[in-house]
C-alpha cells in the first residue's frame, strides 16, 4: 500500500506544483513521511508486545480501552462524522454482546462478528427516524430506543436471560483459551486493528466527505449529489457495527452479560469520549476513550492510597470529576484533547511570531 | 444547439403567496441565461424547483430531454444539474478543498470502483486542483471554508458546483456582497467555464450591469409571473420591468 | 370504573410534577436552545436544598427559603456553563448539560451523603376522601401548586413582550444583542425561572417519598413529555404531563398484569410513534428550511 | 514484615442502596480494625480490606471486580464480598473457575451451591429461607391466607419468587396478586390501588433494602388497605419505622443478627466500646453493619485457622469456612455452621411503632 | 459621534482583522466604507457594537469613542442604549418570529404606545411587510428582508446607524428605495450613519465622505466627492465605465489573492 502510493506520489509530483504533492502526501498515507511510517510500524510492534511489557491490571485497563476506543469509533463516525446524534450507543453494544453470548467457546470470533452485524441491522432500523428527524427530536428518539432496549433486554428471557442476563465461557482461538486479559488482548487487536484502519480510511474518503457534508448542511449535501438517505443509513450501520463487535468482546472480557452492562450511562460516556477527545479525527476518539475510562481508575488508585473510608466519596468524586473534565473541555478547548494538541503544535509552529 | 431546460407552466404557492404562477421558458445548450426580478418575485423559488428542493403544485420541467418528476436532489446532481445558493450553503466544517472534491465526486459519476480507493481519491484530488486553481483558490484549500471571508465563500461555492462538471449550473445571486472587481473576477470564471467545459449558465442576480453585458438571454419575474422574456437590450425598455423592477433611477 | 378514578387521581398528581419539570424544560429549550439533560439533577439540588430548610423551619417556610436559592442557583448555571456554550452546536451542548448533570450528581452526594433522607415535617394534610376514593394530600398540594402556576407562566409568555424576546434570543443570540436587548439577564433569568420549577417539582416529590438520588429518575419523564407536548411549545409541556401522568396510571391499571415493567417504558414507547407521526412533537413547530 | 492478606469489599455506596451500602462499608472497616488491633491480625500478619464502589450496578460491579482481582496477588487476596445478587450471579462461573472464597450482600438461593460454587458461602439464611420463615407464620396466624408479593425488578427482587410460590401452594395458601416495580420509585399510590383489589390478607415485600417499604406502607394505610406486611432481612432496619410512621406498626420481617440496641449480645457491647476508643459515633448502627461486622469476623477466623495450618491460601480459606461453625463472633451469629454453604436460621421481628423497635416474636427458627 | 483610533482586531488570536484603523463619523454625517471581501469592513462593525467577543475576536490596541465616551470594551446592551444601533451583515432577523414580532423585539424598550405608532410608521414605509406581517419571518424573500431589518433598526431609535451592506441581494430598485430611505432617516431624524458597502456606486450617492478599507488598514479617506474622482476607487469599485464584464477577462488582474 505504501508502496503504491509513493508511486503515485511521484508520478503526480511531475504534474502539480509542490505544494500539491506535499499536500497530498498529507491527505494520503497514515503516516505521511517515512519517519512517520516507521513510527506508526513501532507504534504496532509495540501494541503487540503490550502483555509482555504489562502487568495483568494495566493489561485488563488497555483491554478496555481498546474496546472502549472502537466502541467510541462507531460513534464517532456518527457524531462526528454524520453530524447525528445517538444516545443509544449501548444498546447497539448490548446488542453485540447478546449475540455474542450465544456464540462462544472456539466459535466466539464468529459471535462477535455476528454480534456486530446484527447491531448494524438495528442501526439500520434506527437510522430510518432520522431522516425524517433532526437534531434534538432526533436526540430524543435514540433515548428512547435506548430505554426499550433495555427493557427488550430484561424482559425478552429466552434469547437475554431477562434481568440476570447470560454467562459465557471465555473465547477460545486455535484451542487456546483466552480467560486472561493478556490473552484477550490478541484477540481485541484482531478486531480492533482493522476496524480502526478502516474507520480512519473512511472518514478521508468518498463516505466521509459524504458524512461530513450531511453533517455540516444536509440540504446542500443532496443538491450536491450526495444520497443522504444512504449516506445517514450507512452511518448509522457502521455505528451500530462497531459498537456490536465492542459489545461482544466486552462480553468475552467480562464473561457475562446483563442489562445492567449497557444502560444509558454507557451510552453518555460514549458521547464523553468524543466529547473529550474531541470530535472529528480518530486519534480523538482513542484519546477519549482511553481520558473517560481512565478517570475511575486513577481516581480508584488515590482511594487505594488514602483508605477505604474514601471509597464513598470516591463514587462521588468520579462523578465530579467525570463531569467536571466535560464541561472543562467544552467551555474552555472546543475541539478536545486533539484540539489541545493541535494548539500546542500551532504555538510552535508559529512561534516566535504570533500573528 | 439544442434545448438544454424546459420549464413549462409551473405554479407553486406557499399559504396563499404565489410564488410562481404559469412560469414557462427553455434554455438553449451553452447559453448564458439571467433570470431576474424584484425581491419576493420567485426567483430562488424558481430555483428550488429546478434542483428538486421543491416539487411545483403544477408544471413540469424537463432537463436534457427527460421529465425531472419525481426525481430527488441527488439524482438531479448525477445528471449534471449543479446549484449554488442564495445563502451561503457550503460545509462550513469542511476544508475548501474537500468541499471541492465532494462536488467532484459527481464528476466522476460512476466512481471507478475498479480502481484501488488511493488512485480514486488521487483522481478527485486532481480534478479538484484544476478547479481551486482555475478559480484562484488554491491558497486556501486545507482552510475551513466556513472561516474565509464571505467573498470567498461564496468562491468556494461556485468551485464546488462547477467541480461536478455540471451540464447546467443553476447560480442564485453569485455576485451578491462582492466587491466590482471581484464580481469581474466570477465573470471571467463563468465565461471560462463556459468555454472550456461547455457548461450552460443559468442565473439569478440583482447586478442589472453585470446582467445585461454577460447574459444571452433575460427572463424578468414578478411576483411569480414573467414579465419579460428576451434578449438583455430589451430589458430596460419595458415599461412594466422599469416599473416593477428597476425604478425611475 | 369508580375504581378507575382513584389510578388517574395518582395520575394526575404525578402529572402536575411532570408539567412543571417540562415547563422549566421547554422554557429554557426555548430561549437557549438547550436540551438540559440535568433538569433531574435540578430537581434534585432542588429536594436537597428543600431537606436542609426543613431540618431549620416548618416544611411550608423551607419551601418558600428554597425557591429564591434554586432560582440563583439557575442564574449560576446559566453564567458558568451555558452561557459559554451557545451557539455551539446541538451534540455539545447537550455533552454539557450532561456533563453537568454528573458533577451535579457527585456535588449532591459529597454534600449530602448517599442514603436516602426524610424530610423531619410535612405540609399541612389536605387529603380527603370523596364518595369512597381517597385523594392524597400529596395529589390535592402538586395540583393546586402546579396549575396556577403553570397557567400563569404561560399567561406571562403569551401576553407579555418578554416571550417575543425570549424566543428573539433563542434564535440569533447575536442579532439581539445588536439590538441592546439584554439577553444575558433574561436568560438567566430563564434558567432560574426553570430551576425555580424543577425545585418545587423536586421538593414536592420529596415531601412525599423522601429525598434520595432515585429522584434524577423522575427528571428524565421530561423527554417524553417534552416531545409529547413539543419541545417548543410551553403550552404543550403543561398539557403533556398531565397527559403522560394519565397515561402511566393507566398502563399500571390495564397493562401491568400482561407485561410486567412495562409502565416504565411506556412513555418512550410513545415517543417513539409520535416522533414517527410527528417529527416536531404534537404542537411542535416545523423547522425553516429555506435556501 | 509479612505481606497483608487481603480482603475486598465491592459495596453498593452509591445508588439506590447507597444506606445499606455505607453500613455495611462501616461494619467492614470495624470487623478489619478489629482483627487487627483487638485479635492480632492473620497470624501476625496484617488484614486489608480493599472497598470499591459498585453503585448496586452489575456493570460497574464487574469491573471494580476485574480491576480488583486483576490489581491484587492471588496469594495476598483471600476473600471477596461482593455486591448484589445480581453481580454475584453473573460473577459465580468465574469465580468458581478460579476457586476464590466469595460471599455477598446477596442471600440468593442459587449462591448456596457447594456443588457448583464450591468457594461461595451465604453468611445467613437464603431468601428462599427467609420467606420460608414468613410462610410459616402466615400459616400460623391464618390457614388458607390470601397473599400477595411486591418485589423489585432485580435479581434480589426476583430470587425467593418462584420458591414462594410453590411453597404457597403446597401450604395451601393462594397467591392473589404479583407486583413487580423498579427497586426505587417515588410514587407508591398505583402498586397499593392493584393490591387493594386483589385484596389479600398478607403482602410479601422483596427485593428493597428500605428504599420502597416506607413508601408502600404509608400509601397502604392512606388507600385503606387491610392486609399485613411482610419483608426479609434487608427490610429489617429500624430507619423504616422512623419513615413509614405509625403505617409501620405491625411490619413483619426475618432477622439473624442482633439489633444495636440487643444488650445481651457481648458483640454489640465490645463493639461500641471499641468505637468509643477510636473516637467513632457508637450510637445505633445499622443492621447491615451488624451483617458485614459478621462478615469481617467469620472470614477473619476462618482465615486465622488456616493459617495456622500452614492454609492460608484461598483453597484454605475455603477449608475452613467449612469447619469453624463453634465460632459465633462474640454472638453476632448464632454460629457458623453452614448447610449448604449457608446458615439456616433466623428470627421473626415485628415492628411496634410505640417502641421504635424491631420486637422479636420467634426464638431461632431452623429452616433446613 | 464615532471615533475610532488605530484599531488593531485579532481572531482566535492569530487571525489579523484590522490592522490599526482610524476613523471617524462626525454629528449627523454619513460616512460610507468601502472595500473588497475580507477587508475587514465586518469586523469593524462588529467591533463598533461591543460583538467582537461572540465572533472569537479580540481588541489588540486602539479605541473606539462613542458620543464622547470610551467604548471599546462596553457589553452590547450599553452601547445600544448609548444611542448606536448595528446591523450586522447577514441579515440578522428572527427567523421564527413574524415581522410583528421581530419589531416588537427590536423595540423592546419603547413603552407600548410608542412601539405601536413606530410599527404603523414602518408598515407605512414598508406597505409590502404589512401585507406579510403574520409570516414567519424566515420565509420573506431577501429583499423583504432586508426592510423588515431596516424598520428593526428604525424601532431601536438610534443616534448612530451602522449598516453592514444593506444592499446586499437587492433588486436595483430596492437598493435605489433602500439608500433613500437611509438618506430620508438621516434627515428627518438627524441620525448619523456608517454605511459599509460593496456597492459602491449606490453608496457615494448618499454620503458625505468615504474610507476605503484593505486588508485591515484604511488604503483612502476623502469626501464623495473626491472619491469619485480618485483614480483606484474609480477603477476598482466603481469600475470604468469602458472595461464592461466581458472585457474584465482580458483586463490585468490586480495581484490580491494569497
Ligand atoms: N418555503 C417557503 N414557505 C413560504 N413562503 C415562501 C417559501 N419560499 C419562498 N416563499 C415566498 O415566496 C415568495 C418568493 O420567494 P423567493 O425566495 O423565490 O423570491 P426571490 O425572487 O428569490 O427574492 P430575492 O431576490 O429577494 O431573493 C416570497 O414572498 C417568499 O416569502
Ligand atoms: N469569526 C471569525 N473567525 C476567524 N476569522 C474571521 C472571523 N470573521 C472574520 N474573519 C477573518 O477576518 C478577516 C476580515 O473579515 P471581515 O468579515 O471583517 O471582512 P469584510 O470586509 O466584511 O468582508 P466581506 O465583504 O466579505 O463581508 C477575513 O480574513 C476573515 O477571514
Ligand atoms: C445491597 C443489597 C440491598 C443487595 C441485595 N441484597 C441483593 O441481593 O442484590
Ligand atoms: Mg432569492
Ligand atoms: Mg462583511
Amino acid at each position: 500500500m505504501f508502496a503504491l502510493s509513493k508511486r503515485l506520489t511521484d508520478a503526480f509530483s511531475l504534474r502539480f506544483a509542490r505544494a500539491v504533492r506535499e499536500t497530498y502526501r498529507e491527505d494520503e498515507a497514515y503516516a505521511s513521511t517515512p519517519l512517520g511510517r516507521l513510527a506508526l510500524y513501532a507504534f504496532l510492534l509495540l501494541l503487540l508486545l503490550l502483555p509482555l511489557l504489562l502487568g495483568p491490571y494495566p493489561m485488563y485497563v488497555a483491554t478496555l480501552v481498546a474496546i472502549g476506543a472502537l466502541s467510541a469509533l462507531g460513534l464517532h463516525l456518527l457524531v462526528g462524522g454524520a453530524g447525528q446524534i445517538s444516545l443509544g450507543h449501548a444498546a447497539f453494544m448490548g446488542v453485540g454482546a447478546y449475540a455474542a453470548s450465544h456464540l462462544t467457546g472456539p466459535l466466539a470470533p464468529l459471535g462477535i462478528l455476528l454480534g456486530g452485524g446484527i447491531a448494524a441491522l438495528l442501526g439500520l432500523l434506527l437510522g430510518l427516524p432520522s431522516l425524517r428527524i433532526k437534531g434534538v427530536y432526533l436526540a430524543i428518539a435514540t433515548l428512547a430506543f435506548q430505554f426499550l432496549a433495555d427493557y427488550v433486554f430484561k424482559t425478552w428471557e429466552a434469547v437475554t436471560g431477562g434481568i440476570r442476563g447470560r454467562t459465557l465461557p471465555p473465547p477460545e482461538v486455535l484451542g487456546l483459551v483466552l480467560d486472561t486479559p493478556e490473552k484477550l488482548w490478541y484477540l481485541v487487536l484482531l478486531f480492533a486493528l482493522p476496524l480502526f484502519f478502516y474507520g480512519k480510511r473512511l472518514l478521508m474518503t468518498r463516505a466521509g466527505r459524504a458524512f461530513r457534508a450531511v453533517r455540516d448542511n444536509d440540504l446542500s449535501a443532496r443538491v450536491a449529489g450526495v444520497d443522504l438517505t444512504r449516506t445517514k443509513l450507512l452511518a448509522f450501520a457502521l455505528s451500530a457495527f462497531y459498537a456490536g463487535v465492542a459489545g461482544g468482546l466486552l462480553a468475552g472480557l467480562y464473561k457475562a452479560v446483563t442489562p445492567e452492562y449497557f444502560p444509558l450511562s454507557v451510552s453518555i460516556q460514549y458521547l464523553a469520549m468524543v466529547i473529550v477527545g474531541g470530535a472529528g479525527t480518530v486519534l480523538g476518539a482513542v484519546l477519549g476513550a482511553f481520558f473517560v475510562l481512565l478517570i475511575p481508575e486513577v481516581l480508584n488508585s488515590f482511594v487505594g492510597a488514602l483508605g477505604p473510608e474514601y471509597a464513598a466519596q470516591l463514587a462521588a468524586w468520579r462523578n465530579v470529576v467525570f463531569g467536571g473534565l466535560i464541561l472543562l473541555f467544552l467551555v474552555l478547548e472546543p475541539l478536545g484533547l486533539v484540539g489541545l494538541w493541535g494548539r500546542v503544535r500551532d504555538y510552535f509552529r508559529t512561534w516566535p511570531l504570533p500573528y | 444547439m439544442g434545448v438544454i431546460l424546459k420549464v413549462q407552466d409551473l405554479h407553486l404557492s406557499f399559504k396563499g403567496v404565489k410564488a410562481l404562477s404559469g412560469v414557462a421558458f427553455s434554455v438553449a445548450e451553452g447559453e448564458f441565461f439571467a433570470v431576474i426580478g424584484p425581491n419576493g418575485a420567485g426567483k430562488t423559488t424558481l430555483l428550488n424547483v429546478l434542483s428538486g428542493v421543491y416539487d411545483p403544485d403544477r408544471g413540469e420541467v424537463v432537463f436534457l430531454g427527460q421529465s425531472l418528476k419525481g426525481k430527488s436532489p441527488q439524482e438531479r446532481a448525477r445528471m449534471g444539474l449543479g446549484r449554488t445558493f442564495q445563502g451561503l450553503e457550503i460545509f462550513r466544517g469542511m476544508s475548501v478543498l474537500e468541499n471541492v472534491k465532494l462536488g467532484a465526486e459527481l464528476a466522476l459519476s460512476t466512481y471507478p470502483m475498479a480502481l484501488p480507493r488511493a488512485e480514486r481519491e488521487w483522481r478527485l484530488r486532481a480534478w479538484a486542483e484544476e478547479v481551486l486553481d482555475y478559480l484562484h483558490l488554491s491558497p486556501f484549500r486545507h482552510a475551513p471554508a466556513g472561516m474565509l471571508p464571505y467573498g470567498l465563500q461564496k468562491r468556494v461555492e461556485v468551485a464546488r458546483a462547477l467541480a461536478g462538471r455540471p451540464k447546467l449550473l443553476l447560480l442564485d445571486e453569485p455576485m451578491a456582497g462582492l466587491a466590482l472587481e471581484e464580481k469581474q473576477d466570477l465573470a471571467r470564471f463563468l465565461l471560462d467555464a463556459r468555454e472550456e467545459w461547455g457548461v450552460t449558465l443559468l442565473w439569478v442576480e440583482h447586478d442589472l450591469r453585470a446582467v445585461l453585458e454577460l447574459s444571452d438571454r433575460v427572463l424578468v419575474l414578478s411576483y411569480g409571473e414573467v414579465l419579460y422574456h428576451g434578449p438583455p437590450e430589451g430589458v430596460k425598455k419595458d415599461p412594466k420591468v422599469v416599473e416593477a423592477y428597476l425604478g425611475q433611477g | 370504573m369508580a375504581d378507575l378514578l382513584p389510578y388517574l387521581i395518582g395520575g394526575l398528581a404525578n402529572g402536575a410534577l411532570y408539567s412543571l419539570l417540562a415547563l422549566g424544560f421547554v422554557l429554557v429549550y426555548r430561549a437557549t436552545s438547550v436540551v438540559n439533560f440535568a433538569i433531574g439533577e435540578f430537581l434534585l439540588v432542588g429536594a436537597y436544598l428543600t431537606y436542609t430548610f426543613a431540618l431549620l423551619l416548618p416544611l411550608p417556610l423551607a419551601l418558600l427559603a428554597a425557591l429564591p436559592l434554586a432560582f440563583l442557583f439557575g442564574v449560576l448555571v446559566e453564567r458558568g456553563f451555558v452561557r459559554p456554550l451557545l451557539g455551539r452546536n446541538v451534540v455539545a451542548v447537550i455533552m454539557a448539560t450532561i456533563g453537568l448533570a454528573a458533577a451535579l450528581d457527585g456535588g449532591v452526594q459529597l454534600l449530602w451523603g448517599p442514603d436516602l433522607k426524610y424530610l423531619p415535617g410535612s405540609l399541612p394534610d389536605l387529603g380527603f376522601e370523596a364518595g369512597g376514593v381517597y385523594v392524597s394530600s400529596r395529589a390535592v398540594w402538586n395540583l393546586l401548586l402546579a396549575l396556577p402556576l403553570g397557567l400563569g407562566l404561560l399567561w406571562l409568555l403569551r401576553k407579555s413582550r418578554y416571550g417575543v424576546l425570549v424566543r428573539a434570543i433563542s434564535e440569533r443570540e447575536v442579532a439581539a444583542l445588536a439590538l441592546g436587548i439584554p439577553t444575558a439577564r433574561i436568560l438567566a433569568g430563564v434558567w432560574g425561572v426553570s430551576a425555580l420549577l424543577a425545585t418545587l417539582a423536586g421538593a414536592l416529590l420529596a415531601a412525599a417519598s423522601g429525598v434520595g438520588h432515585n429522584l434524577v429518575f423522575f427528571g428524565l419523564k421530561v423527554f417524553p413529555v417534552a416531545i409529547l407536548g413539543g419541545l417548543d411549545a410551553v403550552g404543550g409541556a403543561l398539557a403533556a404531563g398531565f397527559l403522560l401522568g394519565v397515561l402511566e396510571a393507566l398502563s399500571q391499571r390495564y397493562l401491568e398484569a400482561y407485561l410486567p415493567g412495562f409502565t416504565e417504558a411506556l412513555p418512550f414507547v410513545v415517543v417513539l410513534l409520535v416522533l414517527l407521526v410527528r417529527p416536531y412533537g404534537l404542537f411542535g413547530e416545523r423547522q425553516i428550511e429555506r435556501v | 514484615q509479612a505481606r497483608p492478606v487481603k480482603l475486598a469489599a465491592l459495596l453498593p455506596l452509591t445508588g439506590p442502596f447507597a444506606f445499606a451500602g455505607n453500613a455495611g462499608r462501616e461494619g467492614f472497616v470495624d470487623g478489619v480494625d478489629y482483627v487487627n488491633e483487638v485479635l492480632g491480625g492473620i497470624a501476625g500478619r496484617k488484614l486489608e480490606l480493599i472497598v470499591e464502589d459498585t453503585g448496586y450496578d452489575v456493570a460497574k460491579g464487574t469491573a471494580a471486580f476485574n480491576r480488583v482481582l486483576s490489581r491484587e496477588r492471588p496469594d495476598e487476596l483471600l476473600f471477596v464480598y461482593g455486591d448484589s445478587t445480581g453481580l454475584s450471579k453473573a460473577l459465580a462461573p468465574e469465580i468458581a473457575r478460579i476457586g476464590l472464597p466469595y460471599s455477598a450482600t446477596s442471600f440468593a438461593n442459587e449462591l448456596a451451591d457447594p456443588e457448583k460454587y464450591p468457594t461461595i458461602f451465604v453468611f445467613g439464611p437464603t431468601y428462599n429461607d427467609m420467606m420460608e420463615a414468613l410462610l410459616r407464620q402466615i400459616r400460623l396466624q391464618k390457614g388458607k391466607a390470601r397473599i400477595a408479593l411486591v418485589y423489585s425488578n432485580t435479581e434480589f427482587g426476583r430470587d425467593p419468587i418462584p420458591y414462594v410460590k410453590e411453597r404457597a401452594k403446597a401450604l395451601g395458601m393462594e397467591v392473589v396478586h404479583e407486583e413487580v416495580t423498579p427497586p426505587a420509585f417515588t410514587d407508591a399510590t398505583p402498586v397499593v390501588l392493584n393490591l387493594r383489589r386483589a385484596n389479600p390478607d398478607f403482602v410479601l415485600l422483596q427485593g428493597y433494602a428500605l428504599s420502597a417499604e416506607p413508601l408502600i406502607l404509608r400509601a397502604a394505610r392512606e388507600q385503606g388497605l387491610r392486609a399485613q406486611f411482610m419483608g426479609t432481612y434487608y427490610s429489617a432496619e429500624l430507619v423504616l419505622i422512623q419513615r413509614a410512621g405509625p403505617a409501620a406498626e405491625g411490619f413483619t420481617v426475618t432477622y439473624h443478627n442482633p439489633y444495636w440496641y440487643d444488650t445481651l449480645v457481648p458483640a454489640v457491647d465490645e463493639m461500641r466500646k471499641f468505637r468509643q476508643r477510636k473516637g467513632r459515633d457508637s450510637s445505633y448502627r445499622p443492621t447491615y453493619y451488624m451483617g458485614s461486622l459478621a462478615v469481617a469476623l467469620g472470614v477473619a477466623e476462618a482465615m486465622r485457622r488456616a493459617a495456622q495450618a500452614g492454609k492460608l491460601t484461598r483453597a484454605g480459606v475455603v477449608e475452613y469456612l467449612e469447619k469453624i461453625g463453634d465460632y459465633n463472633a462474640m454472638g453476632l451469629v448464632r454460629g457458623y455452621q453452614f448447610v449448604n454453604h449457608r446458615i439456616p436460621y433466623t428470627k421473626l421481628y415485628r415492628a411496634s411503632v410505640k417502641d421504635g423497635r424491631f420486637n422479636a416474636i420467634t426464638d431461632w427458627l431452623k429452616l433446613a | 459621534m464615532l471615533s475610532v483610533e488605530n484599531l488593531k482586531v485579532v481572531y482566535r488570536g492569530v487571525i489579523l482583522a484590522l490592522d490599526g484603523v482610524s476613523l471617524e463619523v462626525g454629528e449627523g454625517e454619513a460616512v460610507a466604507l468601502l472595500g473588497p471581501n475580507g477587508a475587514g469592513k465586518s469586523s469593524l462593525v462588529r467591533t463598533i457594537a461591543g460583538l467582537l467577543p461572540k465572533f472569537e475576536g479580540r481588541v489588540l490596541d486602539g479605541k473606539v469613542r462613542l458620543f464622547g465616551r470610551e467604548a471599546t470594551h462596553l457589553d452590547p446592551v450599553g452601547i445600544s442604549r448609548l444611542g448606536l444601533t448595528a446591523i450586522l451583515e447577514g441579515r440578522p432577523l428572527f427567523r421564527y418570529l413574524t415581522p410583528v414580532e421581530n419589531l416588537m423585539a427590536a423595540g423592546h424598550r419603547l413603552p407600548p404606545k410608542a412601539l405601536k405608532e413606530g410599527m404603523e410608521e414602518v408598515f407605512a414605509r414598508f406597505p409590502r411587510l404589512y401585507e406579510r406581517r403574520h409570516e414567519q419571518a424566515g420565509y420573506l424573500s431577501g429583499g423583504e428582508q432586508q426592510m423588515l431589518l431596516l424598520g428593526m433598526a428604525l424601532l431601536t431609535r438610534p443616534r448612530l446607524l451602522v449598516v453592514d451592506e444593506p444592499s446586499l441581494g437587492l433588486a436595483p430598485k430596492l437598493v435605489g428605495e433602500v439608500m433613500q430611505t437611509l438618506d430620508a432617516l438621516r434627515r428627518e431624524k438627524g441620525l448619523s450613519l456608517l454605511l459599509v458597502e460593496q456597492n459602491a456606486r449606490a453608496a457615494l450617492g448618499v454620503v458625505d465622505r468615504v474610507y476605503v478599507l484593505e486588508r485591515g488598514r484604511v488604503v483612502f479617506e476623502g469626501s464623495a466627492k473626491e472619491a469619485m474622482e480618485d483614480q483606484d476607487v474609480m477603477e476598482f469599485y466603481l469600475g470604468k465605465e469602458e472595461v464592461g464584464f466581458r472585457q474584465a477577462r482580458r483586463y490585468r488582474r490586480r495581484k490580491r489573492w494569497v
